[in-house]
């Protein structure tokens, strides 16, 4: 045990750290610091810039860009990528990639992977449907083999930015007998296939950034099946289980808890600014007490799991991770809620999209965005496996039972 | 306390409900047209509910406003209720000329003319005593300049009821008065907005704002004492809201756990989330009961024991609404999310409520100021 | 809906309390003051004052010594005792009695109900067992009947002051067969029957009032059996639907709220008052606001009830009242714990039961007793069904499931 | 920070392990003399653990210090590690002049002298510098008045490591000095007291004692920043201390869910009992991970810094055990209030090592008023 990381790891931080600073684009970091939306602009110029870099796909196999870093360096990455307001790299890069180098066909790797590196292809993620939430081996969209085509019907849900999407990977159900997990098959399909109709769901947020799916008869060629028939349970189980290194959310929490006391001492009352009152300023500390902790946490674990070799970061720790992150993370918008005030009350959804404009901010410019962000921060306790489940699987490995 | 609702009352209730749960779904099939509900408002008598019989009204204190905004909370009604029934019509009936009565408040209970109140201030955050819009004597009339922070219903309003210094430094307890300002007259600019909850809003600004001496309400300088009752009664209403969309929300909530089917169960089968519903269910019966007491307290002569239940009603409700609000979203999964689903519009209500007149924080504080009632044992 | 009770409600309440502040032994009071153990005497001196009185019985028909009052005055009666430093009547009068009255026999009545109400005879409970905690039904001490006596074998646990106790009032199985609900015996045993054994339970409070009950061939006359045969269980119910009436504790927690107050009070820190810094006294009051809302909600369902004549008090809605009355109770040891500061280290058992004497305290005379009460209050949540019960049975009543 | 230990910690650890696992068992079987397993501490290096190689020592630090304490706690044991060997023993080889070094630290290596630190004062609650015993010079001697406050294992210490007074105001930073006192000197009386985790402890009382000059510790007047980082080292052991009792506590917890049966099933099997151990083991792994970082905080040079962590591992590692220790309770039901079960035991050690050197309250105060280190980018 030492107190610091060795140099390199700290060079290797501080190389990240600049990186960020000298290219994110500023417009995207302004949206980030002020909890504005993104649109997929902000994400693909963020792609290309780190697609130049040769840092877009750092958990691949080297022989396909990956960079080679140990598990450590992969969560220094995520942690200052996210702390200097890059927007997060989704969907494809660390779901289906992975999957397609293990299991695509050589066609398949040469008609996608470079061009997710290079920031050309976006994917939608076709897991959940209506009626399969945490249950996810309960699908029921069914494909139909017709020759040399799949033709599939029905639906797909949760879908987040799928107007954004050129492919989807999706999970269909080919086979109708036997366990739920059996008879699932795992296909990419084009966005732009006949058949096939996306529906946007306004959320709490006032966001628009999910979609329901619709097949109506879309027909899936063949050899855009994703390894062998009634297998997909398999691939979905491998895919799910990359991308532990970040999931605290620490670089994410980091730069809230920076939001945080900016706010706080902007915010006065009577005279006082907030963060100079102990009410207001110990909670300030317990949260942040909360989050050394967690990142201690985080980085704990992970150098646990690389001296075990296991090499993906952590195992069912991760859930704690999951656990701690998301409800840490939700606690900080619910005091930014709080720092606001009566300013939380206005809500206009042009200023999450464009800001303020020339037009003088309705109250402290940075009360505008609180309360969809509030709001929003809702979902991550929920989605990617809600907490209630987490908490199942880490006491079955703590009781066995 | 008596916490049993008597006979009038209950049909108050009863009626409120029926209302209420009409206009939502009135509203659910075609938009009706905003004026066309107040009216009904005040067809039913519920715009009088406030005033002395003298006055064409019900003679209504608290506990009847809580009742009414309750069913109000329930259904997600946006109507400026409390604003209007809860404070501005007592403190106009307290503290209004004999001509202000006679020339105000027969329109106010008929709902023609609108009356808002303009009490909080940019930079005063929730102090009632912050207050920084001057009033100037000017010959026989008065000239109004300052800017009022996030005023419900302004732009629907006739009429603001502005707090402005006459005397004293900003933050003073003393030289504050109230005057009625008519939103049509020369240098009242709103800048409109829309609340989280979907409610009409506006930041006002008054820019030598001339108004006859006469409409000041009461006596010069000495308007606090009762803009602080008035928000005591706004809050023990919203508290009443609050407690409606809460019960709203769990009573979804429960349907939800009973319908949802996950590995092969109602989702309510499963323990953690039943422990989860219970949580919310004691944290509204909390809410409920001190709403009612607070309710009750609006009303009683003793300034410093009503300050105690308000402050601890709107500390518990908005407690219990943060608790209720976000295990609702998390009991509902991604389809509590969704816009549409409409357990977010509750939550959205709640997170509002929290916010005027007074957070957890500024309530918490002033509980803890007021002194606690003498006559324990010992 | 009122502010205020009736002036005949009013005056009742004035009436107990001043009957209390008259009528209770100073030294009793002293000991509940400041947290010390009572012993046998301090409740039996109690009884026999409200005996006297004609108030020791107030859940009784007004034949057998009750006070016929209404739910809101029984609610009243036990606040003020609570809250003017009075020994709760424990055990027999409120659980075996009822039952007595309701099953037992013309000789059984005579022979107890007016020992019980002079305070010369005291019950011990014989309900739970080693193996059956919350899950009562699945108890195994047996009794066999061999001609007109029952032979009883096993254990009972948990039992409160069984050293006191002149009888037991005890659950048995007879039968065997059949649902586990069936074939249990409601007895009544003499404490000093042969083969009765008693011993004693040390909890972590430093306290020894809880013992364990061994039978061994035990022999209890027929005529010592409540009602019929195998049909202990309805008796069981029957008696634990009792009692709910001051279930959230709130003369208990007054009384705690004071002592909070004055300890807050007492203790400084860099010449600070706690009591007047925003950290601690926004902490009491927020315990102080919960309180209130506990009151009123308490209020509310005992009224409640009265409207719809059920007379008993609140039904599952007392759930919702023990679970949050022991909670709050529980947040308030640990506020005193917490205002005690490095003080609530020292333990001396002997202070819990004697108090300093004519010694000087070590610190604060009001810490010796915070760390003792601290632990002792964990049980509240586990005794009388614990919460996780409690909430069991909650869910089902909004569920329905 | 790199978590993972290096082969000597794991070796100590294992040693550590083995040691303490053995003592317990003993234990339990027959009670033995206290000061044999006092030696037997020092047999293993233990008791020179924290000395530099020059005086016998092994050159341990935070680390290892709370790799021993850790398996302390995980076995309950009450030797006074934490003061001699975490507080003490550093701070007079920071300290002490080549005589205090060569007269006292190889028998405090040998176990054949306890010193333990006495800094604390009946009106001080957490304050170092509340500081009210005087030191007055008396010839070539000191005469030392005050009284000190739950010294934990006075009654068994030979010598006391005594902050005094000998300029400023109480409260004051400057004007603390340290001195060595033998607990035989005429003038020190104690009033012997036990801790709630049955240690035995003791109200000290100085009364114009007279010690030698040269008993000073460090230059007159300047000892505050020593006492502090001294504090500090206690606290990440106690840290080290508490999170082994926290996961003994949670593995006693989790085979009681698994063994207990109710209505026919493990209790373990109950989702709400599961969700309650998983927010045990979250707690743990916090603190786990908080009171590691302290330990290596403890030795970095930076006062400001290691102020942070310290108070961060003091107040998570509080708040986790009060959470583990009750939740143990809860889960275990009546078996859990029983002294002779065990897991009361943990809890009340927990309380004890919460309530030592600053509670939650005071280092969440003392973190807020520590500087953030500077660094983060835009």
């Amino acid at each position: 045990m030492k107190f610091t990381l060795s140099p390199e790891l700290e060079a290797f931080r501080q190389d990240v750290r600049r990186f960020v600073a000298d290219n994110l684009s500023p417009a995207t970091r302004a949206k980030v610091d002020e909890g504005r939306r993104l649109v997929k602009a902000d994400y693909v110029d963020w792609y290309r810039i780190l697609h130049a870099k040769g840092w877009i796909t750092p958990g691949w196999p080297v022989e396909h860009g990956g960079t080679d870093w140990s598990p450590l360096e992969r969560y220094i990455f995520e942690e200052e990528t996210a702390l200097g307001g890059a927007p997060p790299v989704t969907g494809g890069i660390n779901m289906i990639g992975p999957v397609l180098i293990a299991f695509g066909t050589p066609e398949q790797k040469a008609a996608y992977l470079p061009a997710m590196r290079r920031g050309d292809l976006w994917w939608a993620q076709g897991f959940s449907e209506p009626g399969s939430g945490s249950d996810l081996a309960s699908l029921s969209t069914k494909a139909v083999l017709e020759g040399d085509h799949y033709v599939v019907n029905g639906t797909k849900i949760w879908q987040t930015q799928a107007a954004y999407a050129d492919m989807m990977f999706a999970l269909v159900r080919t086979r109708f007998e036997g366990k739920p997990q059996e008879g699932i098959t795992l296909l990419l399909l084009d966005m732009k296939s006949p058949g096939l109709s996306i529906q946007p769901i306004r959320t709490i947020d006032g966001g628009q950034e999910l979609y329901q799916c619709f097949f109506d008869n879309v027909r899936v060629p063949i050899e855009n099946r994703v390894g062998a028939d009634s297998k997909g349970w398999t691939y979905a189980k491998y895919l799910l289980g990359f991308e532990r290194h970040g999931i605290a959310g620490i670089g994410h929490a980091k730069r809230q808890m920076v939001r945080i006391k900016r706010i706080a001492a902007a915010e006065q009352d009577r005279g006082t600014r907030l963060i100079d009152q102990p009410r207001w300023g110990e909670r300030i500390a317990l949260l942040e007490i909360e989050l050394m902790a967690l990142e201690c946490l985080s980085l704990r674990l992970i150098q646990e799991s690389e001296m075990m070799g296991a090499g993906k970061g952590p195992g069912v720790e991760a859930s704690i991770l999951k656990i701690r992150g998301t409800e840490l993370r939700q606690e900080m918008f619910e005091l930014l809620t709080d720092l606001t005030g009566p300013y939380v009350i206005p809500f206009d959804e042009e200023v999450m999209r464009s800001g303020w404009g020339n037009a003088a901010p309705v109250g402290p410019a940075h009360a505008a965005t609180i309360a969809s962000n509030y709001l929003d921060s809702r979902k991550i306790s929920i989605y990617g496996g809600a907490n209630e489940i987490q908490r199942n699987v880490l006491a079955k490995s703590i009781l066995g039972l | 306390m008596d916490f049993i609702l008597n006979e009038e009352q209950m049909l108050l209730r009863d009626m409120a409900a029926r209302f209420a749960a009409d206009a939502r779904a009135r509203q659910e099939k075609t938009p009706e047209e905003p004026g066309r509900r107040w009216s009904r408002f005040a067809e039913l008598g519920l715009l009088g509910l406030t005033l002395g019989e003298a006055h064409g009204g019900l003679g209504g204190g608290g506990v009847e406003t809580m009742i009414v905004a309750e069913e109000m909370g329930r259904q997600l009604l946006t109507e400026p209720f409390v604003p209007a029934v809860a404070m501005v019509s007592p403190l106009i009936g307290e503290l209004g000329s004999k001509d202000h009565h006679e020339q105000i408040l027969p329109r106010l209970a008929a709902g023609e003319v609108l009356v808002v109140p303009a009490f909080l201030e940019p930079e005063a955050r929730y102090d009632l005593a912050q207050v920084a819009t001057i009033a100037r004597a000017d010959g026989d009339q008065v000239r109004i300049t300052g800017r009022k922070a996030v005023v419900l219903n302004a732009p629907q309003a006739d009429l603001l009821l502005v707090s402005t210094r006459s005397a004293g430094a900003t933050g003073a307890m003393e030289g504050i008065s109230l005057y009625l300002v008519p939103c049509q007259a020369p240098g009242v600019s709103l800048r409109a907005i829309t609340t989280l909850d979907g409610r009409p809003a506006a930041e006002v600004n008054f820019d030598a704002v001339a108004v006859a001496a006469t409409s000041r309400l009461g006596s010069a300088g000495t308007a606090l004492p009762a803009i602080e009752r008035a928000v005591d009664r706004g809050i023990a209403a919203l508290a009443g809201e609050a407690v409606g969309a809460m019960a709203a929300l769990l009573d979804l909530t429960a349907e939800y756990l009973r319908t949802r089917k996950q590995f092969g169960a109602p989702i309510g089968k499963f323990q953690a989330l039943q422990h989860k519903l219970v949580d919310m269910r004691v944290a509204l019966e909390l809410a409920r009961s001190v709403a009612a007491a607070a309710a009750m307290a609006v009303d009683i002569p003793d300034a410093e024991l009503r300050r105690r239940f308000i402050s601890a009603a709107k500390v518990q409700v908005t407690r219990s609404g943060r608790l209720i609000g976000q295990a609702a979203i998390q009991l509902h999964g991604a389809m509590g999310m969704t816009e549409e689903y409409g357990a977010g519009r509750y939550l959205k209500r709640l997170v509002v409520i929290g916010a005027l007149y007074g957070d957890f924080a500024h309530h918490l504080e002033r509980f803890a100021a007021t002194a606690e009632p003498a006559g324990l044992p010992n």
